[in-house]
């Protein structure tokens, strides 16, 4: 094992991975910008190296900034987290012709899975489904009407060079085609210098399910389950589970022998990701693979009993999985939510600031993957995710309950946060039955919220508003009452002489 | 004390007393009694009859609104003393508002001019960070007296954009 | 499913069952004393109850105050939680009286099992292994002595009213029978009012391993695995673990089944929980039975993956159990500790006050059930446990590498805890092996602290030693540039321009 | 500034100077430099080389001691100004201490007379509550000036049983 990992990220990630270090009896390291000197991560590592100013570009993307961090400290590895240089193959490189370990699969691996051109002929030839189409750019509209006539409308325009959904265009007849095929050009062109589209199959209202895998250096790889991502905003992920809302365990076979078949063709090692459409038919297509940790792998933890990133450790320092495919066992339903800084009830507009109070859930079932606190100043800088609030239940209904629950007891104070979005879909049937698809979110959020004005929620009973006020009141109006006497209540030897008179007055 | 509860585009009228710990409270002429604590800074806990209500509150530094949460349901609330015709008790001197950036950004629009009459709630100055749009309100009615950031300036959280006599 | 509960407890296992009850859809009832107006488990509560003084002579055990509020609340039933009226046959009878349902069993079920003499019997009767002996009191030396050469030294004598270790007497040989019967009568007379004692058996170095039950009114009654309670500080439980440090399966299903018979025999509803003593060789021998929740029960939760406490409120509806003994599977290790306000070093004092700050560990594998926060000024009238931490993962091994963890990231200010008892214990081979019986706490705690004298602890690292001294001046003499100038940190846009420059100077 | 940590029996010198977020700590003879922030209340996160090493700090109400914390360790300190030769900053008047209960309880057994001198940390008085007994020890060295509680007393939290000039 490692003596030392030095952690390439911010943030509750890089607090995770730290957390992980700890329980391996590794030493964590930590790298931060200017902005960071009293974040989270620094503070929970065992040594930290400023690494540059806030912008990313300057400091979290700092390849060779990182790896003088790394020499310096004497890291034998670096965890990439993800984001920032997780899936950078030039990162992969110069880590390793440094001599450091990089937490993560080789470069090559990387730059396989990373093109699109590659990523899509390596999964054919693995004999796994991808979606009909060709991936090299057409070079003109008559090839893209021969393309469309073969694969059948709806087709999608996507452009090469892309992602993120600029550059995308769906066509629903070939009358459509050729003034949809100028404008994704022109949009391909403005949003990343080149205009090459190509054509495929659209998916119509799929579901995003993908297959978590951890792979060693010994040949060994198994899938842990599916991860339900369908409910996402403008393509960013905001509510994941384990298992999927259906929870089909032969298209989780079915699914999982596909990934492994491609994870073995890219020759992977670590901890991967094949993100797949599934279509109302439950057939699905290979869509991408991220060579890195994600975001929600908590609900893959919480289902199968597996430490993801523990694993990813022991793997990296040439550990054989200690498990086989026929131990991994679902059990129960996990639910994630994305706690950002920013205000679903006004177009989603970003919300830094200074967290002033912070009261987490607690309790049975519940996970806190934080990375601030109390007193923390939340930067511009970086991505707005402050937390993950992870919940685990026998099954999907009562992990549901304990959402709700756990979602009542949080409070992050001073900012707003998307923790009312939660609270919102929760009262969503289509949500609770699992009706959902990846435009799913966004359609909802026009229908619920509207477009960037701002909602003003009510309280379901009366006393509950009008107390609202009336707390509202007190704290701007009367704070030299309360707060500036320093939080300290009347004593609590004050006796409620009625309500005890009252009690006993009945016997 | 008589407040003025601005919520939802709506202005309600609260009346609040205390006495030690003994609450009595008027919203939209109904009568609330009953008690109040305090036990943690920025909760207040209500007694009334049997039931037991907390409220959880927080003052958003981006616009000076008040955020209560009650449960899992919130409520964004500015509070204005009708007497003094000025929101809450947020720094700005007698009579005078200063709007200030809610986060480091771009100034991309300005929305009103030094002599404009704005409204409570309007828009005066539009900043953009992380590519998002945030418009910075009028906290009070009143007339723009200064702008001091003009459309491509660079501005850094909480620097004073305009103020409103 | 009833519409509302009253939970007739305070502190951590009240704010444990509203949870339970906010997952179910049940409005939860409180009632409190006067000293706990402002307590966690009032604060969660969607009504609360004063029921009297602080003393708990006056409010928590005023099973007629209690009553009252629930039928005011109009709640269908009641949880009584542990300790307090949760084994009290009259309180369970008056609210059976009241029209109202407990959670839990039958006065009779809690009479049979409450009399050591009547419990033995059905246990015997039942088929399960008693401590050889007889609970009957003893006319006189004479017959203490026949009992005694029956059953062979050394043997144990115990008062027949009694509990807690006190009127215990342990007896190596004959030639110190009389003289310890003496003592032990008139300690026995002393503390409950009754002279009588009895003669077992004594079980040399015993573990203390229960098993949970959970019985249904159906007929249905299902054993959730067993815990291991061998450390215990003067018979009070300070950590537990599920499953026990040798884990073994068959001496499981041996125990679990005795256990369930002893539940049919006592006609048992709920859940409860059947103590053993196991020798070395692994025979087992039954203790007593606690009819209520236990302490512990989070451990079974973690490694089975049932809510006790949900399954408790579903049974007293009149659900049937929906899981049967084949269903019930244990994986992984749970070690929960409990967080006492009491100095571990010095003599295990009580130390009541005020919590000045509160910092409770989270991320994977961590359950925190706790009854105060930030502020709360814990009250010498109660039982003096704050909260309990719990940890979870695959082995016990890996369990124990993230309880410390958990614990270097656990810190209650203002107060002295059992904190670090659980972080000196961690450091005991003993117990990293699992080689602990009921008496190891006492004899470690003697040998580690000594009785009554301060331990200063020493830090591992100078330099840590060295800042901790540096930390503390600060804060008491120089309190001004810190604290005093309201938290706030100095600008975060500060440049470490030495640090930042040497990365630089390398390139 | 130079000050005394009383730790486990024993008296260390402890020598701390502040500049902005700049320390110099000398111990023992032993020179530390780097930074301290405190980015919340009663944690001091310091900045030495490439180590980053955070203390939480709190004030234990029960003894006038400070705990600090690193990690799982933790040590008790009492902090002493030699140029004022009395504890801490806690609360006592110029020259004069206040033993005060911790915790409610009855007053079981009295250490010391009026008069007699006592030593730093020699218990004065003893209060037992949930059948535990407590000793109420002196924070400074001086001589007893008065004794306010008597065996057999009831006292409460906070209350003061006796003062050391």
């Amino acid at each position: 094992m490692f003596r030392k990992v030095l952690i390439a990220n911010r943030g509750e990630i890089a607090v995770r991975i730290a957390r992980a270090c700890r329980e391996l009896g590794v030493s964590p390291v930590a790298v931060y910008s200017e902005a960071d000197v009293e974040a989270l991560h620094v503070r929970v590592a065992d040594e930290a190296y400023l690494i540059g100013p806030p912008a990313s570009s300057e400091s979290y993307l700092r390849i060779d900034r990182i790896i003088d961090a790394a020499r310096q400290a004497g890291a034998e590895a670096i965890h990439p987290g993800y984001g920032f240089l997780s899936e950078k193959s030039e990162f992969a490189r110069a880590v390793r012709d440094a001599g450091l370990t990089l937490i993560g699969p080789s470069p090559e691996s990387m730059e396989l899975m990373g093109s699109k051109t590659h990523a899509r002929r390596a999964v054919r030839d693995a004999g796994a489904p991808v979606v009909p189409g060709a991936v090299e750019p057409i070079a003109d509209p008559v090839e893209a009407r021969r393309i469309a006539d073969e694969i059948g409308y709806p087709v999608l325009l996507k452009a090469v060079s892309g992602g993120g959904g600029k550059g995308m265009r769906l066509v629903g007849s070939s009358d459509e085609l050729e003034a949809a095929l100028a404008r994704a050009g022109s949009e391909a062109l403005a949003a990343f210098g080149d205009a090459s589209v190509y054509v495929e199959k659209a998916i119509v209202r799929p579901r995003h399910i993908e297959i978590q895998l951890l792979a060693d250096r010994h040949g060994n790889c198994v899938y842990l389950g599916e991860r339900e991502c369908s409910l996402q905003r403008r393509h960013q992920k905001v509510l994941e589970e384990c298992p999927a809302t259906f929870d089909d365990a032969d298209l989780r076979a079915r699914m999982g022998a596909a990934a492994v078949k491609i994870a073995h063709a890219a020759d992977y090692e670590g901890a991967g990701t094949i993100e797949f459409l599934v279509d109302a038919d439950r057939n699905f297509y290979f869509l991408e693979m991220n060579t890195r940790l994600q975001v929600e792998h908590p609900v893959t933890e919480l289902v199968t009993d597996i430490d993801v990133v523990a694993a990813q450790i022991r793997v990296a320092a040439g550990e054989p999985l200690w498990f086989t495919q026929d131990d991994v066992k679902l059990r129960g339903a996990a639910i994630e939510c994305r706690i950002y800084a920013e205000d679903p009830r006004n177009g989603f507009v970003p919300s830094p600031g200074k967290i002033t109070s912070l009261s987490e859930p607690a309790g049975p079932g519940i996970r806190i993957d934080s990375g601030v606190y109390e007193g923390w100043e939340v930067a511009i800088h970086y991505d707005p995710l402050l937390a993950k609030l992870v919940v685990w239940a026998p099954t999907r209904v009562e992990a549901i309950a304990r959402l709700r629950r756990a979602l009542a007891e949080y409070e992050v104070g001073g900012i707003r946060t998307s923790l009312p979005l939660f609270r919102d879909l929760l009262n969503e049937p289509c949500v609770l039955s699992g009706d959902i698809d990846t435009q799913f979110l966004d359609r909802w959020i026009v229908e619920r919220y509207g477009e960037g004005t701002r909602v003003s929620p009510s309280f379901g009973l009366e006393l509950d508003a009008d107390l609202a006020l009336a707390a509202a009141a007190l704290a701007v109006a009367a704070p030299a009452n309360h707060e500036a006497s320093g939080c300290e209540p009347p004593s609590s030897n004050w006796k409620r002489a009625g309500r005890i008179g009252g009690l006993r007055s009945q016997r | 004390m008589k407040l003025e509860a601005h919520i939802d585009g709506a202005i309600r009228g609260v009346e609040i007393d205390l006495d030690g710990s003994a609450f009595r409270l008027r919203v939209d002429g109904r009568d609330v009694t009953g008690d109040v604590r305090l036990p943690e800074a920025g909760v207040y806990t209500f007694y009334v009859g049997s039931r037991v209500i907390e409220a959880r509150v927080s003052r958003l530094a981006a616009d000076n609104t008040v955020r209560v949460q009650i449960g899992a349901e919130t409520a964004e609330v500015l509070i204005v003393d009708p007497k003094r015709r000025r929101p809450g008790s947020h720094g700005s001197s007698e009579g005078e508002q200063t709007l200030v950036a809610p986060m480091p950004g771009k100034v991309v629009a300005l929305l009103a001019n030094v002599g404009d009459e704005v409204a409570i709630g309007q828009g005066v100055i539009v900043v953009e960070a992380m590519k998002m749009q945030n418009e910075v309100k009028a906290a009070k009615a009143g007339v723009v007296a200064e702008i001091r950031a003009a459309v491509g300036d660079t501005v850094n959280a909480g620097q004073v954009l305009a103020t409103i006599m």
